[in-house]
């Protein structure tokens, strides 16, 4: 698989996001940022990569990086049913929304996110927020961490397997101290 | 009544009384004196007349966009690249640009709807005359058009003034569509203003259709005790004949059931529908049955059952002509909307037609007389159906193994899926002989065909998805109430109080089109659970079907468990899409009814009641179309937030509110004139929603109006924070917006709330009479 | 007069007279008997009435698609993938998806054009009363609306009838416009004969607009001696307060116009205009003058000459509010289509507003009301003027040298650029001191601002090309002759046999924008190649401003060199972009003046008349807007090719002949009912040309009609052989296709064409009396 | 310069050209189609390289190739005054409607055209015939010979300079008999 829109007709059109050809990549961008967030979607329960679901990927990822996670939908219960507490919770337009707004001073009102890491929306939907922060916040990077690749994002991993996504998941959270 | 200036000159005219010559007329304005209330101060608004509202709204809930596209190709000055803050070659930038995509797509979907009133009011004035009354309740409706005055300050007596109506309506699309022309609007709020402009006159537009076709054939009027209808291809008699009608416009479908009927075959044969059309066919005729919503256009054609299709005009699959033709059933297109490039046999003898069809000379045919739709239609069936073997295109079970070993697995279907659905991961185990994951994904498939169209080795994907779950296809065989059109004056007077005061917690309006993210059964479940809570639950259109198409531990569809009223815990199906009027109308009613706020040409103020007091949201959980779009932006400008399912994040705009800024959430006190923060009541107007969950938290919470009593807000709190727990396992983060004295807190949760409220340093407010507008302030302050 | 019923029911109603009680009047139908013509078959068509006729217009000339994009992104259920046959989620495929484009695309255009003419009655029957009689060209013009008078059987004779004929437009686009909804239309030709539909109704609503403003606004009157205009920039007194009109909704400029004469204020400054706009005011005002076309606003506004910006409706670059701040010009929006964003200071006493915009406190206002508009626009530019230096921000030479040492030579301008200019080598010459290349981009640049927006290092090239063509742009003096309006019954007669016959070669109406290849040279270049030849070449829009931009070796301008009637080798401006009317007008008029043909709702006839017997093109050299491809698709309806040039192909489908396929030409001989090959005559309907000299010889062969006597055909052959020898060095291909008897054949070549039809194979045929309509055939065929 | 549409917002969407690395590509593919034709738009005698014409190059191309010549717009003339009879000419849209038509049989009436090359034409028209053409004449092949990426054409050039152009139109031609 390659650098194509999972969904086909998803299209970017002149701007396109640059490939991460391996883990380490992300991994340097998360650490330069001064401000990271990770906004985790309902698909958190819905994929499973050898017997774990996305979500006890996402919080090793979320302790060893202490990426501050926003949870979208009703995903702050699934993190909290497995201990762990989320930085926030919204509704994915919402966060995409306050993203947008450069006055926005972060979940901790310190100050504007500068990179946006999305995990486990739906596709589409996520396509189209990365999308809005693509036009409407020129100053945020953003990077997905699905195994699927997204145009409208300024980085992203090409279509993958599950194998895959698991694997880079894994050595992204190795990556931070925390993870070690 | 006609607000239209008159001039009559007649030189010379011959009539039954005599002859006429030379007379000349002259009417200034014709004011019907029999409508004591006067006008108010904008009846007919033109594009702006309510701009400085729209931007209120605007202001507070701001369009957050999300382009699907980079590029604008509206255009031979383009394509034009608009990332980074690029202009295109007219000076537009993203932003306007995506705004001026919702205003094309509110005036295509107000372009439909009125377009279908036009027609139906020419039609049935032609058939019932001009002076027919309308009557949409008898004497327990006595305000019959709520939008329409409200909008127009024209009371509709007769079909005739549905014309005055719709000839605004038309001058209005023609004017928001025109905004969208290259080299016009600049500013995405002016866009946006024009959207919301459009959003009203689909809802004037709708409320006519309904209107006028409640008035003249006899579907139920207000009737909360609407017959329950049978719905599902399980309960349809296939060894019968079968016409299907798919659509929106009733009136072929009039024209067949009543040649059926007047030629003694009601009971020799099915009538039966999918989308609006099935709606409406049952609301004239009971018999009649519902197939089921837009997504089911190919596993029931496919399926074979239909002997003779139908096609008006609205959620037609482009396709159909093809599809129907692959199990040899005849098509008959009956809108001048929708011709599938038909021959127009419109003026040909009924019987030519019906040979021609039968023998298979033709597929299908053009026919503009409804009339003559119901003979060709009938005929056809009758003839058909005992020669032509109920034909199915489906494959059978070891046909699908056989064809499934032929898969690459090259995901291009999963790829193409609007829903993402794992049909490799199916289709590798059907190969094996498993197809308990192709059964899986029957309930998830909304019927779109994306799959086969993707497939390099052509395998008919949707095909096997319906065969593997054929079970449930042909065991369908549920309720749905018929539409009941509009809600009764009394039935407003009844919960006006309790709504207004926030002691019915809400009404919750679930409509629009089946584009689900997993199939209908959300639907149901959102529908019960509100209805459980004594919410009053509306449905319309495809939804409707949904929520009718799941039956509780009693076996009882959620038609039977509730009752159809307009109550606390009611049930009601107001009709097909074009019904949705009655929704809006219900809402205007309660402030014109219930709190007297004068209603005619009185747009602001009526929205700005609604906007504060009355706690409705509406749910399009599966929205797709245009149409959706426009009705959608009705409500907006009426100040009625609206949800969306997941694949609504694709009309690409949404107007979000900001919780976390107070200065967005002042509005007068009208007693004093002092502004007061009432907290983000409701926090959004359109908004995404991800999952049924997330849905069912956010109905509560949006259903919370600055006007609540403490009563009313203390049952709408509890409700909030009891379903935000249930599924968000924690209390709302939000909960202290909502409190404004102590009294508001529901009694069992205090401990708990007061220690939330500690921490967030909450002071306690008023609860004001709210208003956004400073001319409804009574004492002007100082 | 009205066709509609009227039911007048009055209960109590005081008059000057006296109070009416309980007046009951009723009237079916009023038919005005001062028009003796009997009513034709199709009055007020409705979306499918002209079906048959389009068909046939539809499988002669097929539809050629070049989709802009792979995808369908019209709704939620998409973005769909149309590739390699591929169906959408509604079962849409390319080809009808393509058309769905053009139908959108029309409506748009139609929409903006009865908009338009909707808001300029309402205003001028506030103005002038309903009872206001229509004249367009006093006794010289009976048939004062042969569009509206073919279309909808209406004889307008006051500005009342009007509103009827708009409603009547308004309801068909909304018809129109609903059939672009996902889930309507399948079919491709269906789609098309939409957008014919669409096209149609535009010409009525242009006609509306046009007849409403001569007859009200004293405009020119059919007149063939309409003044001559100053145009140019450099016919500006500059040195005066300038106010800019850009648009084409004359309504504000009248206010302006109005009250700056009656504050005797004339003499003391300029009005001015772009686009239509500026047509619009120099027929209302001989004064005004025209600066140029809708491609040349950023170029005017940042030469910094306007000293109030005044923006109405259609084709003003939506960001004029950013371009106008720069150089601190005020700018006032007068149109509900285009309010920018501005605050409504509608209400506001006019010199607080006043004062806001001199004093800069706020940048523009939305001001709705034109008398309000007039005197702002006018207290302003006088009392800023003297305070405001002309400001601009074009840069002067030596920081343009500067400036493009900075260039990357990245080329993203270019890639940019829709002309494909060579930006990069251009600043390379430029850095270097050599702006020569710079000034030669002068002439081809669009002005569409579109490389700067691309420009990573954020250059400002299209001033710094403005700049150094300013020589140019300052020394613009010209001619452009005041829109005359219609043509007279009177040219008609004289001029009908002639061009049915084939004596007068051809029609040629060069119309629309200004989105040329290379500049406007092209335009005057065709103009006076035509009008030498003595075809009758009718401008508009734009076009007509190109045509008259130029000189001859005398320097005469073109509208200097001939004359403006509607005779050989004349050179007429019928006026902006809604004069446009009187082009299909004079053809419609060409039918029934002079051929006496029945015009009353009798399109078919008409069409298939002008279609078989009027030697007219369009040229729509420079289109771009939503509202060319309306127009040109009510000349299509009517059997007229057009022609547009190379962007023109971004309209993304043609309509094309084959001239190849022999029995594509087929019609029938009305006076036996034998089918006669008439040769591809014409050949397109709707075609892009590369070249200017593709163009030359594409018109003359398209003016080429089955009717042409012989000698008229000897005439029509011999300017295309010249035109084709002179620009392709050789003999046309297809001329044995359209010689029919010997005397055909253009004397002076005979041997050489004698020759060719011998190689040919080439077959004696005979004229017919051609019909497409066997209903036109006078002695059936046993 | 790469394999990106040569006017910015010229995107193709879902199916693009795949890059022609080296003119040998493109000749292997001329001399596999059986009825391959060449269609010269009007910047044949706009552009200039090395102090000669477009058409020059295309007559030398033509003429080794014997790929038949359409000549567009008024073309057909500046072929003539160079010598070179094209095999026919006409308007750009009729030659693109033709090969959409599966009946029709070619210039010279013996078979419909299996591939075909454009050269010259406006970037914006050319783009949108060869849309028209991937999306209605689907057994059609196209390659450009343009020096700009075609992304709707079969087969395209990256956007390369002029010099660049010149030098795949010499080797072209050399790659066939008659271009010795
Ligand atoms: S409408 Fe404007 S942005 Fe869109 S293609 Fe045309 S010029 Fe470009
Ligand atoms: S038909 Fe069903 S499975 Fe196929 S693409 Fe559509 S939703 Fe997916
Ligand atoms: S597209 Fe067809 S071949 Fe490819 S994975 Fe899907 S079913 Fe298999
Ligand atoms: S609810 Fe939506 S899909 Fe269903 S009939 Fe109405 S518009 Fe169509
Ligand atoms: S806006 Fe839609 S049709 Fe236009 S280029 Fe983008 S995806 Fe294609
Ligand atoms: S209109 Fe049809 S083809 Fe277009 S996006 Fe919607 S479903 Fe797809
Ligand atoms: S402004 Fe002129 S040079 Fe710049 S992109 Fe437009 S046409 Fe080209
Ligand atoms: S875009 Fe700017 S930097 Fe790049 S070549 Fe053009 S002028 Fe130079």
């Amino acid at each position: 698989m390659s650098c194509e829109p999972w969904q086909c007709a998803e299209i970017a059109a002149t701007k396109k996001a640059n490939a991460i050809t391996k883990p380490e990549v992300a991994v340097a961008m998360i650490k330069r940022a001064a401000r990271p967030i990770l906004v985790v979607g309902s698909n958190a329960t819905e994929r499973w990569m050898e017997g774990r679901q996305l979500i006890d990927y996402i919080i090793d990822f979320a302790k060893a990086s202490k990426v501050p996670v926003v949870a979208t939908a009703h995903m702050v219960g699934e993190f909290l049913k497995r201990g762990f507490e989320p930085a926030g919770f919204m509704s994915a337009m919402d966060i995409g929304n306050r993203l947008v707004d450069p006055t926005w001073q972060g979940l901790d009102g310190k100050g504007h996110p500068d990179l946006a890491l999305f995990v486990g929306l739906p596709y589409y939907m996520e396509a189209l927020i990365l999308s809005g922060l693509k036009h409407f916040a020129p100053d945020l990077k953003t990077i997905t961490l699905d195994n699927l690749y997204h145009p409208h994002a300024t980085w992203s991993y090409p279509n993958g397997t599950l194998e895959e996504w698991a694997s880079n998941l894994k050595v992204m959270t190795s990556k931070f101290e925390g993870g070690q | 009544m006609t607000t239209k200036n008159v001039h009559v000159k007649i030189d010379e005219m011959k009539t039954n009384t005599g002859l006429i010559k030379n007379l000349e007329l002259s009417i200034g304005k014709v004011v019907d004196e029999s409508w004591a209330e006067p006008m108010g101060p904008t009846p007919m608004p033109s594009l702006t007349t309510l701009r400085d509202w729209d931007m209120k709204l605007l202001n507070r809930y701001k369009p957050f966009y999300m382009p699907d596209c980079d590029l604008c190709c509206l255009c031979t000055y383009g394509k034009c690249d608009l990332t980074a803050g690029k202009r295109g070659a007219c000076g537009l930038d993203i932003g306007a640009q995506s705004s001026r995509i919702v205003l094309l797509a509110c005036s295509i979907g107000a372009a439909t709807h009125t377009g279908h009133a036009r027609h139906v009011v020419d039609h049935l004035i032609e058939k019932y005359g001009r002076r027919h009354p309308i009557d949409v309740g008898g004497l327990n409706v006595k305000v019959e058009a709520p939008v329409t005055r409200l909008v127009t300050g024209i009371r509709p007596e007769t079909l005739g003034d549905l014309e005055d109506v719709l000839e605004y309506c038309e001058a209005q699309i023609t004017h928001c569509l025109s905004a969208a022309h290259t080299g016009q609007e600049g500013n995405n709020l002016d866009f946006e203003s024009k959207a919301f402009h459009a959003g009203m006159i689909d809802q004037v537009g709708m409320e006519v259709a309904d209107i006028a076709q409640i008035s003249t054939l006899n579907f139920p009027k207000a009737d909360p005790e609407a017959p329950l209808i049978q719905m599902g291809i399980g309960t349809v008699d296939t060894s019968k004949p079968v016409i299907m009608c798919i659509g929106h416009n009733v009136v072929p479908s009039v024209g067949i059931i009543d040649y059926m009927k007047d030629s003694g075959l009601a009971d020799k044969m099915e009538v039966v529908g999918l989308c609006c059309t099935a709606f409406d066919n049952t609301r004239y005729y009971d018999r009649a049955k519902i197939v089921g919503p837009i997504s089911w256009q190919l596993r029931f054609v496919r399926g074979g059952f239909a002997d003779v299709v139908v096609l008006d005009e609205q959620c037609v699959r482009t396709d159909m002509f093809n599809e129907a033709e692959r199990v040899k059933a005849p098509v008959i297109a009956a809108s001048e909307k929708n011709c599938m490039g038909f021959k127009d046999r419109t003026n040909d003898p009924a019987d030519e037609i019906v040979a021609d069809l039968v023998s298979g000379k033709v597929p299908g045919v053009l026919i503009l007389d409804p009339d003559k739709v119901g003979e060709v239609a009938v005929k056809v069936a009758m003839q058909i159906a005992p020669i032509r073997k109920k034909m199915r295109v489906l494959p059978n079970i070891n046909e699908i193994v056989e064809l499934a070993k032929t898969c690459r697995q090259c995901n291009l279907c999963q790829r193409s899926c609007p829903q993402d659905l794992k049909i490799p991961a199916a289709l590798k185990a059907a190969s094996e002989g498993n197809i308990a994951p192709l059964t899986e994904l029957y309930e998830e498939c909304i019927g779109c065909g994306r799959c086969e169209e993707a497939c390099p080795v052509k395998l008919q994907i949707h095909s096997f998805i319906v065969k593997a779950g054929e079970r449930f296809m042909v065991e369908e065989t549920n309720l749905c109430r018929a539409g009941r059109g509009a809600v009764q004056d009394v039935e407003i007077r009844n919960v006006g109080s309790p709504i207004v005061l926030g002691e019915i917690p809400g009404i919750l309006a679930v409509v629009g089109c089946a584009n689900y993210p997993h199939g209908g059964k959300d639907v149901y479940d959102i529908c019960r659970e509100f209805a459980l809570r004594r919410y009053i639950v509306v449905t319309s259109g495809c939804s409707a079907m949904s929520a009718g198409s799941y039956k509780n531990e009693e076996g009882k569809t959620l038609y039977e468990e509730f009752p159809g009223s307009f109550e606390a815990g009611g049930v009601l199906n107001v009709g097909s899409c074009v019904a949705n009027s009655h929704i809006a109308g219900a809402a205007i009613k309660v402030a014109n009814i219930f709190a007297k706020r004068p209603l005619r040409g009185n747009y602001e103020e009526i929205a700005d009641y609604i906007h504060n007091r009355v706690g409705a949201v509406g749910l399009a959980w599966g929205a797709y179309s245009q149409k959706a779009a426009s009705i959608a932006a009705g409500f907006w400008r009426l100040g009625v937030p609206v949800l969306v399912g997941p694949h609504g994040s694709k009309y690409r705009r949404m107007l979000l509110g900001r919780e976390d800024k107070p200065e967005d959430w002042e509005v007068y006190d009208a007693r004093t004139g002092d502004k007061v923060n009432v907290g983000p009541a409701p926090e959004h107007l359109f908004q995404t929603v991800e999952t049924p969950q997330e849905a069912m938290a956010a109905i509560a919470k949006l259903c919370i109006r600055p006007n609540d009593t403490w009563k009313g807000r203390s049952i709408k709190l509890s409700h909030y924070i009891d379903l935000h727990k249930r599924h968000y396992g924690t209390m709302p983060p939000d909960i202290h917006l909502f409190v404004r004295t102590m009294a508001d807190v529901p009694m069992t949760m205090k401990d708990e709330i007061t220690a939330i409220l500690e921490a967030k340093g909450w002071k306690e407010t008023v609860i004001p009479d709210p208003t956004l507008l400073p001319r409804m302030i009574r004492k002007k302050k100082e």
